[in-house]
């Protein structure tokens, strides 16, 4: 298996711990938060304003907790950045992107979401935060055992 | 000529016929294993399955009623109140566990029952294979003639009806009497969720 | 789990590029016992980074509440063919991996 | 007051739930199908193909699959067949533990070690049937009807899947016996129809999404055993290939579009 691994490594991936290191900044205050209040404050981000040009496509109902799907995306103008908190996860931060000159404010990803709660999304945009949520229910699915 | 060319069909496979119960339980016994406590004596066909299987879970009328019959003198009642606690009922309602060959022998089963039934209004993940069971004991009351069929009815379903598609959950040995009671009370105590 | 493949898709929208990554990663929580019951360590991919033609475009730190083997979409501005597009991650154990794609 | 407000708005959203529910979770697979990692083992798969093992160190790129040696298109579309080498009906997983065999040089009991794999590391059959399955992307599905023993294998099947057996007394059809019926949230195919059968077995190998594990049919006729509570069916058994057999040529017709994504 490794050896497969390390074979399909070597066609596809390239190593690059150089230049990576340098970027390497995760804010571990912010992502060790246990309330999206702590990890806004971590963050930096004071009041934030409700938004309908920040929105948040996901289904109301996931049949698994394990992968949810959200896609974000924000028409404000001079937006530079996407925060996702999840609000009952035990670390509620779950991401941050930051847009330079060249990208969309678009992503879509899966996220594991511990129980019924709500997804909420933070634009930044020209030094002022928005912000938009919605619930999602995570229900049990299947046979039992 | 067509009639010909498919006669000759027919005739190239002369011992085509479908397998019969008996035919697929000896198929079985060949390819299955035991695992856990999943013994072989598992693919042992009983009359009443055979009887369902041959019949497409349709029998003649007699004949249900003769295997119904049989299947109550299985039922064996607790002494007093058939009354349990809904609360553990509700977890038993949940589980899934049981008598699988991963299941641990010896550890509480569960009664599956969410995967096929409506219960609690609060539970909105529920199968719909049986009927709703939601407000059952509403309109029932909890008298000891309804007690008496809601726990034979989980004892052995097929008392009721030969070839249900439930569990004999008491006959199989899969819950114990103590659990039973415990649905009966899930279904029929006024202050359990079902009859909110 | 060491990192596994990565596989990525480029196409172009009407004004936009569309770019999908997958990457092998268990994304494990640390709150995860294995079968004997043992507590599954945290190992998680925490930056993420997009170029498009040697220039970073978007930088991403998540948590391990991303699920196993991710998959990320985003949309890059305009876009034309031969646009080279690399993306990376680097995780809490300090693994890392590229894949870079030209558009077609 | 507040009590009966908080019950007004849980019955109402109870009315809603049956209508609404259902285009949810729609939903919800869709976005999750759009965001399978499934292709990353494809990948995988192809590897294994392509990698010697065995005491004969060669690779399976000479296993023929019922289309020709080393043949990939179509083949998982055309299976279960009947191969002469073997004398029997062999599904996708039977006829790779066969070439693992007769090719590869490897004891049966070396194949088959590890059947089904984990999150962390799918087994080799699974990495290799969704790779081989990949390759019919488009094609019908057609397994073998033609043969004495083909014919026999459908009509197994079809027996298997109507036969009441175990500790709680399930056939197949118990739970995928009636339309419109659900275990939980997960709505069940009959798939002794063609309309149902075809979309779901167009899909199998797949991605678990509960489990991000790549499942095959050989897993599912398993795991449905279990839950069945059987005893466990021996691995590409003639029991197993039977009720995939069945299965297929029920859902003959439908252009294959797996691998798919399971709950």
């Amino acid at each position: 298996m490794n050896r497969i691994r390390r074979a399909l490594l070597a066609a596809l991936v390239f190593a690059i711990a150089r230049p990576l290191a340098a970027l390497a900044a995760w804010n571990k205050e912010a992502f060790s938060a246990k309330t999206p209040g702590e990890a806004l404050k971590s963050l930096g981000i004071g009041d934030a304003a409700p938004a309908k040009d920040l929105h948040i496509e996901a289904p109301e109902i996931a049949e698994n907790g394990a992968v949810v799907p959200i896609e974000i995306s924000s028409a404000i103008p001079g937006t530079t950045a996407l925060i996702v908190l999840l609000e009952k996860n035990p670390f509620p931060l779950t991401a941050r992107f930051d847009f330079k000159e060249g990208a969309l404010p678009f992503v879509k990803l899966n996220v594991k979401m511990a129980e019924t709660a709500d997804v909420r999304v933070l634009a930044e945009a020209g030094g002022k935060y928005y912000f938009a949520k919605q619930e999602i229910k995570i229900t049990v699915g299947g046979c039992g055992g | 000529m067509r009639r010909l060319a498919l006669l000759s069909a027919v005739l190239a496979f002369p011992a085509m016929a479908d397998p019969t119960p008996a035919d697929v339980q000896g198929i079985m016994q060949r390819d299955f294993h035991p695992r856990g406590q999943a013994t072989m004596d598992r693919v042992v066909q009983d009359g009443l399955q055979r009887v369902c299987t041959e019949t497409r879970d349709r029998p003649p009328a007699d004949v249900a009623k003769a295997l119904e019959a049989d299947q109550l003198k299985t039922i064996v009642y607790p002494e007093g109140s058939l009354m349990g606690d809904w609360k553990r009922g509700e977890a038993i309602a949940q589980s899934g566990r049981g008598l699988t060959w991963n299941d641990k022998p010896g550890d509480p089963a569960g009664g599956s029952c969410y995967n096929c039934h409506e219960l609690s209004p609060k539970e909105l993940s529920h199968g719909t294979i049986g009927p709703s069971l939601r407000g059952f004991g509403k309109t029932r009351g909890t008298g000891p003639e309804v007690q008496r069929y809601v726990y034979g009815k989980i004892y052995n379903a097929k008392a009721y009806n030969a070839c249900s598609q439930m569990p004999r959950l008491g006959a199989s040995g899969t819950l114990t009497a103590a659990q039973i009671k415990d649905l009966v009370a899930l279904l029929l105590d006024p202050a359990s969720p079902v009859n909110e | 789990m060491a990192a596994g493949p990565m596989k990525m898709r480029a196409s172009l929208g009407t004004g936009f590029t569309d770019v999908r990554v997958l990457m092998t990663h268990p994304m494990e929580t640390g709150l995860r016992k294995d079968a004997d019951g043992k507590v599954v360590p945290q190992h998680f991919i925490q930056n993420l980074t997009v170029k498009l033609n040697g220039k970073t475009v978007l930088d991403a730190q998540i948590s391990q509440a991303v699920s196993r083997n991710p998959v990320f979409s985003f949309r890059l501005k305009g876009g034309a063919k031969g646009d080279k597009i690399e993306v990376s991650w680097l995780d809490n154990h300090g693994e890392s991996a590229a894949i870079e794609t030209v558009v077609a | 007051m507040k009590a009966l407000a908080f019950g007004a708005a849980l019955a109402l959203s109870c009315a809603a739930y049956g209508q609404d529910v259902a285009k949810e979770i729609q939903r919800y697979r869709q976005m999750v199908a759009e965001g399978s990692p499934a292709e990353l083992f494809e990948l995988e798969g192809e590897e294994l193909w392509k990698k010697p093992q065995g005491p004969k160190s060669v690779s399976l790129q000479r296993c023929d699959l019922g289309e020709g040696p080393g043949v990939l298109k179509a083949a998982y579309a055309h299976l279960p067949r009947y191969f002469k080498d073997a004398d029997r009906v062999m599904d996708l997983e039977a006829r790779l533990v066969h070439c693992m065999v007769t090719q590869q040089g490897r004891s049966r009991e070396d194949a088959i070690a590890r059947l089904f794999g984990t999150a962390d590391r799918p087994s080799e059959l699974e990495l290799l049937s969704i790779y081989i399955a990949g390759q019919s992307r488009g094609v019908r599905l057609e397994p073998g009807m033609s043969h004495p023993k083909e014919k026999a294998s459908y009509e197994l099947g079809r027996a298997l899947y109507f036969h009441r057996v175990g500790a709680w007394d399930f056939a197949c059809a118990s739970c995928h016996g009636d339309e419109g019926k659900r275990i939980r949230m997960q709505e069940l195919p009959v798939l002794y129809k063609p309309q149902y059968a075809r979309p779901v077995m167009a899909s199998w190998p797949a991605y678990r999404i509960s489990t991000s594990q790549v499942i095959t049919l050989q897993w599912r006729m398993n795991d449905c055993y279990r839950q069945m509570r059987t005893p466990e069916p021996d691995f590409g058994s003639e029991t197993t290939v039977a009720l995939i057999h069945f299965l297929n040529a029920t859902a003959h017709g439908a252009p294959y579009q797996g691998p798919g994504n399971k709950r």
